[in-house]
């Protein structure tokens, strides 16, 4: 029964996980400005996207790891971004993400385009702290012509082979939506690698799950090597069917309908404010 | 025997560009390639990964894994797709007009700024065959089909099936052949429709119908298996359910 | 019942994995002059090394990943190793390697000291199939001045900020100990996540473990996340006490009475030959 | 109340040196340090990792991931030793003579030629305090104690706890400065048994004796959770049984 079973306060005043009480709460602790990072479907942070733009949160730098759909177009239209770092924004089978489509040819968004590994490995050289890593591919490409962040060098092993070396990635805040935590900051992830990667690079990291359980992941066999450890996790809230309308497998599938209503109505401002309030802004009132 | 439809048609065009491929993989909204490397696999032996998907015979150990398994040259085959391809095969998925603030705006690059570069079989596919698809050179360059010497790129363009007709993919030259037309089609409709230039035989094959033995399979087998990754896919063309 | 259930002449067809009868028949696989991976205990592949020794193979380049203990030391003392590359051999709290130290101070045996991050991260650099990988740190050892394949570069991103960069590293074999496999080439690791990086990184991977179970464990929820996949693998056998005296978490503890007998009989060449006829060399009889 | 003992003596010693720590890490074979990681991140709260242990409370997620967090600046204290420690802090794991065949080779770097460089505060500890380990110069520089200007140097040496003394160690002089003699040495024994020059206060005080508090805990709940990853040690120190 040592320090790993800290009492509520003792958690606090260690900077460890807080266990905090809506999706709101969480969002609260995010400034304007800051670099926000989040994975692609499923388990989208819906929830907490929905609680940034209640709050009116402005001039997020977005990363999506790597790609994303809804929540991305959600915070764009809902005007929390200023930068999306990406390698593609869409509805997948469904068609345009419309705000984001809109937000970029208005030039209202800036963007900074890249391709899938080169963010997955920005994203890893931040988790082993690491100023850069290097990636084949690219050269040629226009994506990274207008990546001046890129540099390409000689590589030092091969004369006259040239190579791509991204900057490391360490965004301020991960967000992310996850099956379940326990009450020692452990967010159990499954086989979605990448989170754990995004939550070690990330400065700090907020989660909201379905489902806080009592018992410590760690002892559990089955869950230990597939956690989030509650050293990298500022707070974490409960918010059911957080990631809606995107899946949490074991929990509830993709809303295909819902994205389908979505993509059609947020076609326009008006439509996506509409769809603000009827499925966003709500959850103030309902508190 | 009822008619053989368009999607059939594909299936087995595609699948004819995959030989020697043991591990093939796919974008998770790609249900005809997707079918096609079922079908290749179901053939020749081998494993099909598809990117996102959740089913446990095809998924990958999270989202990195593919990545890396390109770059370790453990993946033979994949497929891409672009707003715009030109004669070079260069693809553009990020939108027409002046980048950033671009008149169209797509999605973005995707995987395709690494995989065409390391997986040694790119197959480019793309169900809408005209100029405005396929122009002499397309407005942004999202990956490029051939490289400077120097540049390591393994992999690269092989072949390009759209609805009309299949090209297979010269790397020496950079440019296209047309290999052979679908059923129906005919060689001024893919040149009316075609912008870039591309080089031909004397004579363009039709492109073999589906075997008896193959149409089984894609309808049983691979319909069956393909409704996991693709239910909507699988309900409207093969009237499977999930 | 598609691909991914072949059929055993399928399989062989498709260079999938092999189901070979014992560590010996693995071992045959290797031949004089590779480089061969293993990683640190427990689970260290005792088995395959006894097989390497019985076999007599010479002159491999043997890495560490990114330490060992006992195996090492045995393959060492056994003859097969020209070179190898590490950032530690020893016994751990029962004292120095003894055929490791004697072979270093004779120079029978080449060396290439490392340091256990830089191990990860050249072989995690392997996996990403990137020509090197940055790391901190290093800098004004005699372990980077004695590693000349080691590049130090100006950080392209920060004058005057310089940084090692290590070339990956893809092993010809990763030879690994672990306590399931099923039918389909699929090796359970549990939360050693570096023996997935290990196998990702080598060329080819060749695998002992305690049982061969009959289900499929990516259909397994507990087990999918935590696999090496069937595509790695090369060939696999079962071996029960194949990490011994090392542990297999689940099966067996660590033997430390067997490991100070062997650190105390090695010390002489005599007594590491008399170990050998008692516990390596019989296992050729006993087939 | 019975004699203290010389490791509880120096776990107390050692756990002065962590304050503000809330994540400490620990190498498998360091019993003293774990228990005085425990003990500093008991009465402080805070975490502690032991490399390779497979207790669930203080292990790591596969290898790598302890290296990260250093890496993260997420570890604020790590142990380190040394077959030989000179007075610049300068670490020697590998042996005595010339490189690489050494009179006397000794097991490697382990993760010191990274975490000595990352990890904010490292405290040296050896149990042999005489002049073959601690020489003026080492005869092999595993890590360094110092770095040149603009070297990415976050971390370094922090104390050196022997069976003597503790010194600390100032980054900037790159000298060792004596902080304390354990009850019972006397100043002239540290000087004679020390091959390197040091600073001193004009008056070195004495250790301070571990308290009651400090004891109670030491003897219960830390030998219980000692017990796991360092049974040899809590065995034979405390009568603990795994």
């Amino acid at each position: 029964m040592l320090i790993l079973d800290p009492t509520p306060i003792e958690a606090h005043f260690l900077r460890m996980t807080q266990y905090l009480n809506s999706a709101d709460d969480l969002a609260a602790l995010i400034p304007d400005g800051a670099q926000v990072a989040i994975a692609k479907p499923p388990l989208s942070p819906t929830a907490i996207a929905g609680a940034m733009i209640r709050r009116g949160i402005k001039d997020i730098h977005l990363i999506t790891s790597p790609t994303q759909a809804y929540v991305a177009d959600l915070l764009i239209g809902g005007g929390c971004i200023g930068l999306v770092e990406t390698s593609g924004v869409s509805l997948g089978e469904i068609g345009p993400a419309p705000r984001f489509v809109a937000a970029v040819k208005s030039g209202a968004l800036s963007i900074k385009d890249s391709t899938c590994p080169a963010v997955y490995a920005a994203l890893q050289a931040g988790e082993k702290g690491q100023p850069f890593a290097p990636l084949r591919g690219l050269i040629g490409s226009e994506v990274l012509a207008n990546r001046p962040d890129y540099k390409v060098i000689e590589n030092p092993f091969e004369p006259g082979d040239d190579i791509v070396l991204l900057p490391a990635i360490r965004p301020d805040f991960a967000i992310i939506h996850a099956a379940k935590a326990d009450r020692f900051g452990n967010v159990w992830v499954g086989g979605r690698h990448e989170l754990k990667s995004l939550a070690h690079a990330a400065k700090q990291t907020l989660i909201t799950v379905e489902e806080i359980v009592d018992e410590d992941l760690r002892l559990d066999e089955a869950c230990a090597p597939n956690l989030i450890s509650g050293l990298y996790v500022r707070a974490v809230a409960e918010a059911k069917q957080g990631a809606w309308p995107d899946a949490a497998p074991g929990h509830y599938p993709f809303d295909e309908d819902a994205v389908i209503a979505y993509g059609a109505q947020a076609r326009t401002e008006e439509g996506f404010d509409t769809w603000l309030n009827d499925h966003i802004l709500p959850a103030v009132a309902a508190e | 025997m009822t008619e053989v439809k368009l999607e059939e048609r594909l299936i087995t065009c595609i699948a004819s560009y995959l030989d020697d491929c043991p591990h093939i993989a796919v974008g998770v909204i790609s249900p005809i390639p997707g079918s096609a490397a079922m079908l290749a696999a179901e053939r020749q032996g081998g494993k099909v990964s598809i990117i996102g998907s959740d089913h446990p015979k095809y998924r990958c150990d999270g989202g990195v894994e593919l990545f890396d398994q390109a770059g370790q040259g453990r993946i033979n085959a994949f497929f891409l797709s672009g707003g715009q391809i030109d004669g070079q095969a260069n693809i553009n998925l990020h939108g027409v007009g002046d980048y950033p603030e671009m008149k169209v705006r797509w999605s973005g690059a995707f995987g395709s700024g690494y995989l065409y570069f390391l997986v040694p079989k790119v197959i480019l596919f793309r169900l809408e065959h005209s100029r405005r698809v396929f122009p002499e050179k397309v407005d942004f360059i999202s990956s490029p089909g051939v490289s400077e010497p120097g540049v390591h790129r393994p992999g690269g363009p092989h072949a390009l099936v759209t609805n009309l007709c299949a090209f297979s993919f010269d790397k020496a030259k950079g440019r296209f052949r047309l290999d052979s037309l679908h059923k129906g089609t005919t060689l001024e409709e893919v040149q009316d429709n075609t912008g870039f230039a591309f080089d031909m035989p004397e004579h363009v094959p039709q492109t073999p119908e589906p075997t008896d033995a193959d149409l089984t399979l894609i309808q049983s087998d691979i319909a069956d298996a393909i409704a996991g990754p693709y239910p909507k896919f699988a309900r409207q063309v093969f009237g499977k359910a999930a």
